[in-house]
């Protein structure tokens, strides 16, 4: 699970890392009222920033600077309502715009061929990381931490030396660093960026001084651990959403909505995936990733069936079951049934092979369902049906 | 010979009185697989699956009485990583982990733990294994296989049955089939099943069945180049119609910065002699193609 | 550092762990007040324990049972004021006396050949695991924690079917022996044990139960984590110390008070056994161990000398510095100058050798003090000076 | 030759611009050690002790550019454990941990990692060793040695200043002395140290200076008892008058529960075919009743 900025920067300052402070407005009005409040506390600018799960915002228009309340009033409203890569701007966050000296990565992810957290900085900070991978590799050092004992302070101090941040802010970096691999421990995060981390300039008692400070922040989290996290489930931004996720999520099926018209009901994630590619291959589209797990019962298959129809662009239906645990009669049953209640009337092509195949086949055979032998058959007569739907529709 | 399970494990189930455990342990023990134990904490001196295998408190004690080698964990998720260390320092030389939706950040430690004992951990999250006509550990059908001589490694469940039931029916039998685990943190990954299957004097092809996220299969590719010249090879790999930035149901399976897609893996296999299948089903035509006369 | 028996039990509690309640009492009136407490919340009877740093409290008549408040009142003052091992009662513990059904033990160590830290569990509750340890050392079970991951679940389901809890208890036993474990690592300690760890019958709303519960705590903390400790240093018991160990802790010396007549100060802990065991061979009793550690500077060989001088029976005092990072003339200072300001005369024998030892014999020399060149013979004049000193007296 | 240390020492000493560390740094460099790094981070690129040593941020750097190979450590208590851990994770060989008043579990998982490593970890609040005549590393005095034959291993500091200030005297020379400090938790015990002395071709008899606590010299007497028959042994232990339950000075120096007295210590050494000297003067006369004619 992505969180939003904003709720990235709260488990930053959990840790007690440095964060300037923020507001989340969801309107103009809401973004005014927060620069105005910066503002009296001596703030002579404000950053407003579109709060999306994606990427690129700032290259789509979604940061901006204002100098007054007024300003921020005005280009919060030219953000809210965006669409950014299919994302709707729901949010901003509202902060003091920082004096920036100079801009550094510090990361740290789930390496899975290592087995390892590894902890990533670079002095190429305030760009995507992906990007300086692809640049200049060189750019980007990395430490492993201990598998039980994490990251020894030695480690984060050889990062800081390797980015230039080995002289007065060599302590608060190793603090920093210690902070974000204590804060994916505490939240099983498996990603976790601060960029840029950067050394900023602050008015102080007497005169500027400089110091570190995450001004943006990246989070994903561990979908398998967020039964012992509900503090963070409850971060999950519902309306950024498709209400389609969270009624999967509740009968405990894998959906990915798509955007093509080939609706796929299939049990176990490596051959949904493969139905979907097999659609592809067939000249069709998949509508959606659709994985119903192991021992679907009657309930579920009827879950996944308005998940599937739910989607108006649907022509017609691939049904791929492989049966192990899961038993073909009782999914057979469960698509007889549900059918029998669906109000739309969507073509629909069932294979179901392996557990109770024959028991599944005269089920399906009396109920008058189209059936295919084969995966690759399947997917053919999903796709020539869908065509069909879609030449009678026009 | 086979790979991992074969006539001399001797198993013990892990969690065997759950509904789940007992209900594998079954299908494994009617599939002639040799179970000498199960260990429920708190049910030690019962007899499970019709008293046909005694149930023991702990792990060292099942071991001691029953000279158990192998095991297979069915147990909730959140006492598993506990499961998995309890086999381990109980002297289990190989441990498969079934059980899904463990955290993987309590995997890391665990991990480690069992490769600094020497031991072997299969999974979490995953089917299973099975050499046909010899054992099965796990949940993966015991009708879909056929004894013969081609490994078959995975990181899916139903996608494996699919590949090995077109295998079979094509008359292509199979040495060992092993589900790694669709997991970002597994304890097995395709490379050390491919250094298992070129040490084994049986298997005389392979088939690796990958999917997105990672780059297991381009690890297990680069090694394959240097080190499996001249064995048929052929594989299949999922998600080539994955979005980007989405979990496709497995916790593994997941574009993220551009890396980790099929293309890059189907590049990677293709240079290493691999035969790359677009169906599942082409499998079995791509091996002879290979050369694989079995 | 040793901890009482209730801040020991306020630890497990800190953990989490079933602890019943108790009151400390330093007056019988106290105790009185406490036991009428909880026999209004029902308790029957209530057990007053003695509050002392030593063990075998109950063989000395330090714990006694009372039916009724006065009887408590009357028992504390009993126990209150007593001598057990050379410790004054100054506090009792008063709690409700639990119906065990049974005892057992549960305790962890740090263990040195190890390297880890070792739980121990047995079926013989309630007695000295010394003991049980050389009757029948076969009934106590052990396993190590890992030094990394700690106790694992599977190790505490060990212990527990090993020492008969393997029925309803097992859970919870596995949680006490995890917070145990855990107590150790938040606060530092070396040995933390539970004994009697006992089952327990208590009423409940639907007749008795019968769970665990941890009667009694023991607990040491590392001296050298107590700097980041500061709560547990609060503990300190100040009324049962010895003032000069107070003293001796501010000037950083080692200090142990003895039963002899021969003061000693020496720099480095094995030395100063050594000269112990050598005043002791040369027939004299030493009167102290004192380490002034490494590098002494005048204040605290000052110090030094008014902590020997402190206690009345010193009769001969031997000064052995072996100078490394310590300098012998910077010694011989610190005691000439400490000798002129002492009150009170007793003879001392002065052996310095190692670094600056020719600046320090010159120095000892036009000061008069006797010195030797050995240790042997630093001994034997030390015992000498005693004995003419007791003769003299007399 | 000599045990730990000797003329292919190359020393890094961490914590080289801190008081105690430049201090002892140049009293080693004084005796001929050849110091060829200082670490403390954020001083690199300054020379420390009149410009003779190269001082850097990092171990990595101090070993990558001048090949150090043996480290001895002066930081504080709270930064040390992790000074040992830069140590083993640069490639240190040997490391020396003079620091005091680290707390035991700290160390725990320090021993085991340095273990897991392969590297040897002395200390900490340890004194350090010195190979007379090539090298010193750590605070012991160099003008107590003279070269020679015989081992020496103490868990005290001064202790061991005056056993082999009494053996010089007597004309008995050293190969290595050793304190291993006086900690319940230490990297190297009494044991490792013998074993070490038992394969050095130049080391005709061993001095083991104990103290009480724990069973570290039991241990070794053990030992020695099938495996140094032959060897002139000598043995001093202190603490014959310490009262139970109290710490002398060293953490590690205490009765408890009746374990861990002088009594047992000298009787298990007697037994194993040590001479036990009633003071540290005794020593040199011992060592020629044993047999050794160094």
């Amino acid at each position: 699970m992505k969180l939003h900025e904003a709720d990235a920067k709260m488990l930053l300052v959990a840790q007690g890392l440095p964060v300037p402070p923020w507001a989340v407005a969801r309107t103009p009005e809401e973004a005014g009222e927060a620069a105005a409040k910066f503002m009296a506390e001596g703030t002579r600018r404000v950053v407003v920033k579109a709060q999306v799960l994606v990427g690129g915002r700032g290259k789509a228009g979604g940061v901006k600077l204002a100098g007054t309340p007024a300003e921020a009033e005005e280009v919060a409203g030219r953000i809210l309502g965006m669409d950014i890569k299919g994302s709707l701007v729901r949010k901003v966050l509202v902060g003091p715009a920082a004096m920036i000296v100079r801009e550094y990565y510090l990361g740290a992810i789930l390496d899975r061929a290592s087995r390892r957290i590894v902890m990533m900085a670079s002095a190429e900070g305030g760009v995507e990381i992906e990007e300086v991978a692809r640049v200049t590799p060189a750019a980007i050092h990395r430490v492993a931490a201990h598998p039980f004992l994490g990251l020894h302070d030695y480690q984060a101090r050889e990062l800081a030396f390797a980015v230039g941040l080995g002289g007065p802010h060599l302590r608060e970096f190793v603090r920093i660093a210690r902070g974000l691999i204590a804060l994916m421990a505490a939240n099983d995060a498996d990603l976790v960026e601060v960029n840029p981390l950067a050394v900023v300039r602050e008015p102080g008692p007497e005169g500027h001084v400089e110091r570190l400070a995450c001004l943006d922040a990246k989070i994903t989290l561990d979908d398998s651990a967020l039964p012992r996290h509900p503090e963070l489930e409850r971060l999950r931004d519902l309306d950024e959403e498709d209400p389609a996720d969270a009624e999967a999520r509740h009968y405990d099926i894998s959906f990915i909505h798509l955007d093509g018209t080939i609706g796929c009901m299939v049990n176990g994630a490596g051959l949904a995936m493969t139905t979907m590619d097999l659609v592809k291959q067939a000249g069709g589209e998949p509508a959606n990733f659709l994985d119903i797990g192991g021992g679907a019962k009657a309930d579920r298959v009827a879950a996944a069936m308005r998940l599937i129809l739910g989607d108006p662009k649907v022509e017609a239906i691939l049904v791929n079951i492989f049966g192990g645990i899961t038993r073909g009669d009782e999914v057979a049953r469960g698509l007889i049934e549900a059918r029998n209640r669906q109000e739309r009337d969507v073509p629909m092509v069932v294979r179901i092979v392996g557990t109770n195949a024959a028991e599944a086949a005269r089920l399906l055979h009396e109920a008058s369902f189209e059936t295919a032998a084969t995966l690759d058959e399947a997917a053919g007569k999903a796709v020539a049906a869908a065509r069909r739907a879609a030449g009678g529709a026009r | 010979m086979s790979i991992l399970i074969g006539r001399d494990t001797r198993l013990v189930v892990q969690g065997i009185t759950g509904r789940e455990g007992e209900f594998h342990a079954r299908q494994m023990l009617e599939y002639g697989t040799r179970i000498v134990a199960g260990v429920t904490p708190g049910k030690g001196g019962l007899h499970a699956l019709d008293n046909r295998v005694p149930v023991f408190d702990t792990m060292v004690e099942a071991v001691r009485e029953t000279g158990a080698n192998t095991s297979c964990i069915f147990v909730p998720a959140a006492a598993a990583p506990d499961a998995v260390l309890e086999a381990v320092g109980a002297g289990i030389g190989t441990v498969f982990c079934i059980t899904e939706g463990i955290p993987a950040l309590d995997m890391l430690p665990v991990v480690e733990l069992v490769r600094q004992a020497g031991s072997r951990l299969v999974g979490p999250n995953c089917p299973g294994a099975t050499s046909p006509g010899r054992a099965k550990v796990g949940i993966i059908p015991g009708s879909i296989h056929r004894e013969g001589s081609v490994g078959v490694v995975s990181r899916s469940g139903t996608l494996t049955y699919e590949a090995v039931q077109a295998m079979t029916d094509a008359g292509i039998g199979q040495s060992t089939c092993i589900g790694i685990g669709g997991d970002p943190i597994v304890g097995t990954a395709f490379l050390d099943v491919l250094q298992l299957f070129a040490a084994d004097p049986e298997t005389e092809a392979i088939v690796l069945i990958g999917e997105i996220g990672g780059g297991a299969e381009e690890e297990a590719a680069a090694w394959a180049a240097d080190h499996l010249r001249g064995v048929p090879l052929a594989a299949f790999v999922a998600g080539r119609t994955a979005p980007e930035g989405r979990r496709m149901g497995h916790a593994g399976a997941i574009i993220s910065g551009g890396r980790g897609t099929a293309a890059e893996k189907v590049a990677a296999l293709e240079a290493a002699g691999f035969r790359v299948a677009s169906s599942p089903t082409e499998l079995p035509a791509l091996l002879r193609t290979a050369g694989y006369r079995g």
